[in-house]
């Protein structure tokens, strides 16, 4: 694994919690590694599961989804979908050999832009740590 | 291809010291799909946003992506601003290369790498857009308020006085509500009758309310601005119509039953008017007790009702109504604690009241006149114990939240005792006292001063011996028990949502928390507005509240609902769930997602693949008014015949290759 | 009760409910011209009831085609086990068939010769007009029994199970080795009888979620898009593997579907007991497992 | 073992959490015993909120409380006074804070039981009538249980005694923190 | 003919003389066939959970392990509020945690699975059936008797374990007791505690308990107090005289030497007779003298049955 590996990392970001935390980690000045990109969605519930394994496929070394906490979703009940529909997934890429520390998701709201900045970074830490991702893609690397 | 153009923003040095701003515009260039790319200062800014519209019109850009600030900043400044041009507002992307790149990352390098990777993410999704459209819809100008309480009426009559129509719905006989029942209200003791009789009898007058008494709600379909309500006016045999509220009827009808208006303590008769100032003022009678409903024989009221007015063939009659915006004000019930406390009595004591019992001993007009008399003798009480939190913060027996207004009303009741009573004495458990309220404080404190004995502790266990009830708890100041030989209990209860109420959020899609009280849009931000658009809250069903924090409520919900009906009508947000109906099989696994009821299932004409018959089949359908488009259905649906304009899946999908190609 | 004696009770009561003009078809199995294989068959005339047969190796389920007949007219009659009964089941609650246009003869199965019949706990339909005999509680041609159940490989995820023993990378591994011989027939789809879209994602026009190119990278985002679409709605009838021309163990995909399911909730779960309950990820619960805080 | 730690282990002993008290006083309010207790059931928690577990193991409360449950079935919140007593009294016991008269009645009782398999219940109060120093009480009452036959001088001894001595040993072996492994108790040095 | 595995518990062979001869008595005429368990040993009361745990919960587990082997089919009954606490405690625990019952096997030397339930007499009694035989067998019926029917604590909590849907209130005596003609008193002390367990080893504390209910069901008009339990009935009775003592002493100044309660009576205007409830309810079924021990209580019980049954149906019995 080279040392200077940089990941891509593709992060899910509800409208009205997390992509509002992430603002505020930047009015905020807080730093955080580059390796992550935010996808704005209007709730993490939706956030299709099918999103996460189309990043896998085309080799996104991490993926994140986060949402408004349990109880708080601007759409009221968006985020207890979403919190099933990922644990299950969660289970599922495991079971599937995809590495745990690949796939992470997070409550955070728009006040939390420190907990935005930690989770960035500790994502990135552990996915650095994993290497670049060849699962889901290697055999037939080229294209559709 | 479509022509996009990009615009990358330097907002100043904020984004321009952070990140290579040129590098961005020149890469941004060489993406597929993009036809111009320029770089500004201030895009924002007034010059700036000429230069979009100029270049939009030089290059006859199809799209436009801007690189600057969070969307949550300025995305509606650009649409407004693609608005004045030949693009349709929604054909617009923005990368946050500010807060989320160029303000948290300090390797310039790294910075301006990301920077292309989220412009080229953009540019992708932009490529996707749609132009949507914003609907209009219609406003019904008429609202709704159910419940006649306190918060109904004022609401009603803030509506009214603003110049809608209002329809005040309430399911008793009368309107008045909890409020008509009290003797005096705290801290000014002024009498509750005398302030809250004008306003029902302005209701009854007011040309722009409709007053529907006796009646419930039992079906609502639609959406904001555009709700259409099937009330139920229940049979109530007289005909109101031709009724001046004479009273000869009530005088000789020969049944008794219990007065629910006087919690029991007193007897009315079948045909009976709520209360002596009820509004309207006419009886109904109550077909339970009416021998003449219930077994034929009788027949009295009919035969000395002067103008004829007695139906008894009268039946329930369903009203369809159209209404632009709904209050819902339903008030409360005090909690049934004869169902929760064994130990004290579970009811067998007749000694043992509550508070509302105790409002209609001590008011004039109730069934002793004014005279504090104990239930089981008449006599009056020379020792009474006043109990609070019964039911209140006691999450095994009742509910774990405090029901706010009992504290006052225990001092209001210790006062009213000493008051009424010289040389009785009056014991007040409690565990904690809670006044924050205009003038609360002084008057438990005044109360105090009279010589009421706050004893703080809540009470075990009431028991019986010979003409006492002896209240038995423990002082905690002193750390003994003590045993209050009391001839009258005062049971401070509290509150609960209205029965019934639970349904009626059902019909309304409104959300109940696990109390049972309607939940707020936002429990701070818009504490007055439901989940549903167009459907408002006042008063009570909220949560426990005393009357002025109920008034208060009730105009700002008033507030909200004449925002509203002002409009003729109102534009909603395009960016919701659309239905191919070709692809949907019709299984209806997207419905239960939605958190609105935006979602149902329709049967639409089709043909039999098979024999190519003309058959029905079942799609989903989305109500645009209800969808708020958070997309969680989406997810739902395994062919992707829900989609979700403006983030479809095709749009995410594009901005996740973006980044990989 | 022999197979013999049940199929000829079979083969009577079809003849009879046709001939009353009950039902316009019965749907039910047929000897195949090989051994040891049936078919799902429509028999319309009463003297066709002779073809339907009855043995260890009427094994496909029989639901699905129903879903063609629904918009005929009158009473499709339709042969069911448990396992039949619960993808009935599961039609209904996606408004794939209609109950009053269904005449259902519930045969109590007494496990066939297939080892995805072995943990089967539903023997007896769970939903039927009539049945045709009473289950033999002695039989014992399948079935979990308690000691089977904690066996390793014999339980009711068996196939799951196998995988999940594997450390991360062997199960990498295993599922390249699936994937790299798939075909991407559809055959598993086209069997499974909760599968029913109109149109599956996978053969619309423009892919959007899936390529359809053939590999094991995108065989293998198929096979785990299919078991995230019918994981929570399977009934574990293992029709799935036993159409893959390729012989591909791919069952345990979906039993880890219901297998996690059931860990997050808490709870037993059980798709297809009846036609009224909500999906897993229908529904949600404030107390889900949550390990995003 | 500090206190803090103590008093944690005691209350999950007896799946108590000490803050879910607030205070109400309804427990003290109704029980039977509480003018004889120098700390009231309410007292009990209030002691553990704030962690003085030597007022609650030197309390009379722990002796006295009768296992009614009158406290813990009024509860607002639930609160089980009486198991976090039950445990406060084994470790009062642990660090010899017995109180005198119950030990000499509890033991007495079990010696009792030790020998015949059932209570003789002139013996076990003649037994405690001396042990405790208290040779009159409830004398007066026994001419009348004499002379009515309702209590007898030969105990009623069952057949299985000696299975009934194994059986004590055995549990109090089983409560003995130096035999009993695996279990949340540790040995306590005597104050 | 219904059967329960008996558990009798110790007192019902010395100081709870007369009520257990009334339970028989009762039982037979209402079929009930209570089978006593081999060789049972004491459940332990108060001492031996107050000492240990451990013990607390075996000593009542053999017993019912006894009835489980012998009679899997039959549930357990016992009169005493006391050992019903125990029985069923050891019951419950032993159903709900597993490593509770590891150790209470591992200590009684035997297999205990908790499989049936442990009633105490007035579960038997409210049964609808045995209710309607009660009906049918009773003879004789009282007239003005104003009975206050005591349940004790124990027979009613913990709910948890106990089941008792109404703790402050419960009516299952006051029931079967208006079944002979007797009126049950609204009253406040059915189930509070009467401190029979610690009358030895905390008697000063705990004696106020009892008086506390005498007064109660005295205030309330009763003539007797009824009982489910041996324990509650002998602390209630046997002390009332000190009780009555004291109280007179307080209100009047005078003390008294204490044993002078061993000759002098209480005062029968102020004493109040205890009785159990199956003594009530064999009275009723015509149950002679020889067949009670009504004389052995501490409170005379003549007055009070001549009283409400006239004078020559209880010359019958007295």
């Amino acid at each position: 694994m080279a040392v200077d590996f940089e990941p891509k990392i593709l992060a899910f970001c509800c409208n009205w919690c997390t992509y509002t935390g992430a603002d505020l980690a930047g009015q905020s000045r807080m730093k955080y590694p580059e390796n992550v990109r935010v996808v704005r969605v209007p709730c993490s519930g939706r956030v299709n599961p099918q999103f996460i394994l189309r990043a896998f496929r085309r080799g996104a070394d991490g993926v994140l989804v986060c949402g408004c906490h349990p109880g708080d979703c601007h759409y009221a009940t968006g985020n207890y979908f979403t919190r099933r529909r990922f644990m299950l997934m969660r289970e599922l890429l495991e079971f599937n050999g995809v590495d745990p520390g690949r796939f992470h998701a997070r409550w955070i709201s728009g006040s939390e832009a420190a907990k935005f900045r930690d989770t960035v970074s500790e994502v990135t830490r552990t996915v650095k740590a994993l290497g670049p991702n060849e699962r889901f893609q290697e055999a037939s690397g080229e294209e559709s | 291809m479509s022509k996009v153009g990009v615009f990358v923003c330097h907002c100043g040095t904020n984004i321009a010291s952070a990140l290579d701003v040129f590098k961005v515009a020149e890469a941004a260039r060489a993406l597929p799909g993009v036809a111009h790319a320029a770089e500004y200062k201030y895009m924002c800014s007034e010059p700036g946003q000429q230069l979009i519209l100029d270049a939009i019109n030089e290059h006859g850009l199809k799209r436009v992506v801007i690189a600057s600030c969070s969307p949550r900043m300025h995305e509606t400044t650009f649409r407004k601003m693609l608005k004045k041009s030949k693009i349709n507002e929604y054909l617009l992307e923005i990368a946050n290369i500010r807060e989320q790149d160029a303000w948290v990352h300090a390797d310039f390098e790294k910075a301006t790498e990301k920077a292309i990777d989220l412009v080229r993410m953009a540019v992708a999704k932009a490529l996707k857009d749609e132009p949507l459209k914003a609907q209009t819809i219609p406003i019904t100008k008429r609202a709704l308020v159910i419940g006649g309480g306190i918060a109904g009426i004022q609401a009603a009559l803030d509506i009214a006085d603003a110049g809608h129509e209002a329809v005040l719905l309430e399911r008793e006989p009368s309107i008045g509500g909890h409020m008509a029942m009290l003797d005096k209200t705290f801290p000014t003791l002024d009498c509750s009758a005398c302030i809250s009789t004008p306003k029902m009898v302005d209701v009854g007058a007011h040309p722009n309310i409709t007053l529907l008494t006796s009646a419930e709600v039992d079906a609502v379909k639609g959406y904001i601005g555009n709700f259409t309500v099937t009330i139920r006016k229940k049979a109530n045999y007289v005909n109101h119509d031709i009724c001046t509220g004479c009273g000869a009827c009530e005088q000789k009808c020969p049944v008794k039953t219990d007065s629910a208006f006087n919690r029991g303590l007193s007897k009315r008769t079948a045909i009976y008017k709520l209360f002596p100032q009820a509004v309207p003022s006419k009886p109904v009678i109550d077909a339970e007790s009416c021998l003449k409903l219930k077994n034929g024989k009788c027949g009295v009221c009919e035969k000395v009702c002067p103008l004829g007015c007695i139906d008894y063939g009268d039946e329930d009659r369903l009203v369809e109504m159209d209404f632009g915006a709904i209050i819902v004000a339903t008030g409360y019930r005090p909690a049934k604690w004869q169902r929760m406390y064994d130990e004290y009595g579970a009811g067998r004591y007749a000694d043992v009241i509550d508070g509302l019992q105790f409002e209609r001993l001590v008011n004039a007009s109730g069934p002793t006149e004014g005279h504090i008399a104990r239930p089981s003798d008449g006599k009056a009480p020379k020792t009474v114990a006043i109990i609070k939190c019964v039911g209140s913060r006691d999450p095994k027996k009742g509910h774990a939240y405090c029901s706010r207004a009992c504290c006052m009303a225990a001092a209001k009741h210790a006062h009213q005792l000493i008051d009424k009573l010289p040389g009785s004495r009056v014991f007040v458990f409690y565990i904690d006292v809670r006044t924050p309220g205009k003038g609360y404080e002084e008057f438990y404190d005044q109360t105090r001063k009279d010589g009421a004995v706050y004893v703080r502790g809540r009470v075990s266990r009431i028991y019986k011996e010979g003409d006492t009830l002896v209240c038995q708890g423990e002082d905690t100041l002193l750390g003994k028990q003590v045993r209050v030989h009391a001839d009258l209990v005062i049971l401070e209860t509290a509150m609960e949502p209205s029965p019934g109420s639970g349904a009626l959020l059902g019909l309304l899609g409104c959300a109940k928390d696990a109390d049972g009280w309607v939940t707020e849009a936002h429990p701070k931000l818009r504490p007055v507005e439901t989940q549903v658009g167009g459907v408002f809250l006042a008063g009570a069903c909220q949560g426990p509240k005393d009357i002025p924090d109920t008034v208060a409520q009730a105009s700002a919900s008033a507030a909200k609902a004449i925002g509203l009906l002002n409009k003729d009508e109102m534009e909603t947000s395009p960016m919701i769930a659309k239905i191919e109906e070709d692809k949907c099989s019709g299984c209806g696994a997207c419905g239960p997602i939605c958190p609105y009821k935006a979602i149902a299932l329709e049967k639409i004409p089709a043909r039999d693949p098979g024999t190519g018959k003309k058959i029905e089949r079942l799609v989903a359908r989305v109500n645009a008014g209800l969808c708020q488009g958070c997309g969680a259905c989406t997810v739902a649906c395994r062919t992707g015949a829900i989609d979700l304009l403006g983030f479809r899946n095709n749009q995410i999908l594009e901005e996740v290759d973006a980044l990989w190609l | 009760m022999t197979n013999g004696q049940k199929q000829q009770l079979i083969r009577d009561r079809a003849a009879a409910l046709l001939a009353d003009g009950a039902v316009s078809c019965i749907v039910g199995w047929r000897q195949t011209r090989f051994a040891g294989k049936t078919a799902v068959c429509f028999v319309r005339a009463p003297e066709d009831a002779t073809l339907l047969v009855w043995n260890e190796y009427t094994i496909p389920l029989t639901a699905k085609y129903l879903a063609d007949e629904r918009w005929t007219g009158g009473k499709a009659g339709i042969l069911a086990r448990g396992c039949d009964s619960k993808a009935i089941n599961r039609l209904l609650r996606d408004n794939q068939l209609e109950r009053e246009k269904l005449y259902i003869v519930g045969l109590p199965c007494e496990g066939k010769a297939d080892e995805r019949c072995r943990p089967c706990r539903q023997k007896t339909p769970l939903v039927y007009d009539e049945l045709l005999w009473e289950e033999d509680s002695a039989a014992d041609g399948g079935g979990t029994s308690a000691a089977d159940a904690d066996a390793p490989g014999r339980g009711r995820f068996f196939r799951a199970d196998e995988v999940s023993a594997l450390g991360i990378d062997a199960r990498y591994d295993y599922w390249e080795d699936v994937y790299a011989r798939c075909i991407r027939c559809y055959a598993c789809r086209n069997a499974c009888p909760v599968c029913s879209c109109r149109e599956c994602y996978v053969d619309m026009h423009r892919a959007g979620f899936q390529s359809k190119r053939q590999n094991a990278a995108d065989n293998r985002v198929f096979g785990v898009t299919r078991a995230f679409h019918v994981g929570d709605r399977c009934i574990e009838c293992g029709e799935c593997e036993r159409v893959c021309p390729m012989g591909l163990p791919i069952l345990g995909q979906t039993q880890k579907v219901i297998q996690t399911a059931e860990a997050l909730a808490g709870a037993p779960y059980e798709a297809g007991l009846n036609a009224e309950d909500e999906n897993f990820l229908g529904k949600f619960d404030l107390d889900d497992k949550d390990a995003f805080m | 073992m500090t206190d803090h730690e103590t008093l944690a282990r005691l209350m999950a002993d007896a799946d108590v959490r000490q803050y879910d008290c607030y205070q109400c006083g309804k427990c003290s309010g109704g029980c039977p015993m509480a003018d004889a207790m120098d700390l009231k059931p309410r007292g009990v928690m209030r002691c553990a909120q704030i962690g003085s577990l030597g007022r609650i193991l030197n309390s009379n409360t722990i002796w006295l409380c009768t296992g009614c449950g009158a406290c813990a079935d009024r509860c607002p919140h639930d609160v089980n006074v009486p198991a976090l007593i039950e445990e406060a009294r084994y470790e009062a016991a642990r660090r010899g804070l017995g109180r005198h008269d119950s030990e000499v009645l509890n033991k007495a009782f079990v010696a009792n039981i030790k020998a015949f398999g059932r209570n003789h219940e002139m013996l076990l109060a003649g037994l405690y009538n001396v042990l405790a120093l208290k040779p009159i009480q409830d004398m007066a009452s026994v001419p009348h249980m004499l002379k009515k036959n309702l209590i007898g001088i030969k105990p009623n001894r069952i057949g299985a005694t000696r299975e009934i001595a194994e059986l004590i040993e055995r549990a109090e072996k089983w409560d003995d923190p130096m035999v009993a492994t695996g279990r949340s108790q540790t040995p306590e040095v005597k104050k | 003919m219904k059967r329960y595995a008996y558990f009798p518990g110790c007192a019902s062979e010395s100081t709870a003389k007369s009520a257990t001869l009334a339970n028989e008595f009762v039982f037979g005429r209402i079929g009930i066939d209570l089978v006593e368990i081999e060789d049972w040993n004491c459940c332990g009361a108060t001492s031996a959970h107050t000492l240990s745990s451990a013990l607390g919960l075996a000593l009542p587990a053999r017993p019912l392990a006894r009835a489980e082997a012998d009679w899997p089919e039959l549930d357990v009954v016992t009169g005493c509020a006391s050992c019903y606490a125990r029985l069923k405690l050891a019951n419950h625990r032993v159903r709900a945690d597993k490593s509770e019952r590891y150790m209470v096997e591992k200590i009684i030397g035997k297999p205990y699975e908790a499989k049936r339930e442990v009633l105490n007499f007035l579960d038997i009694l409210s049964d609808p059936a045995a209710r309607a035989n009660i009906g049918a067998a009773l003879l004789r019926r009282f007239k003005n008797l104003k009975a206050a029917c005591y349940y004790g604590c124990l027979n009613v909590r913990p709910a948890e374990i106990t089941g008792a849907e109404n703790r402050e209130n419960p009516m299952a005596m006051d029931e079967i007791a208006a079944l002979t003609g007797a009126e049950p008193v609204e009253w406040g002390f059915k189930t509070e505690c009467c401190g029979a367990a610690h009358q030895n080893d905390a008697a000063l504390e705990a004696r106020p308990l009892a008086g506390r209910i005498l007064d109660n069901a005295r205030a309330c008009g009763a003539d007797v107090i009824l009982t489910a339990c041996p324990m509650c009935q002998l602390n209630l009775e046997m002390r009332q005289g000190e009780y009555i003592r004291k109280r007179e002493e307080k209100r009047t100044g005078k003390a008294r030497f204490p044993l002078l309660d061993m000759v002098l009576p209480p005062d029968p205007e102020q004493a109040i007779p205890v009785l159990s409830i199956t003594e009530l309810l064999a009275v009723a079924m015509g149950a002679g003298g020889r067949r009670l021990a009504l004389d052995a209580h501490f409170v005379p019980v003549g007055r009070l049955i001549a009283g409400a049954l006239g004078g020559r149906e209880s010359e019958a019995i007295l």
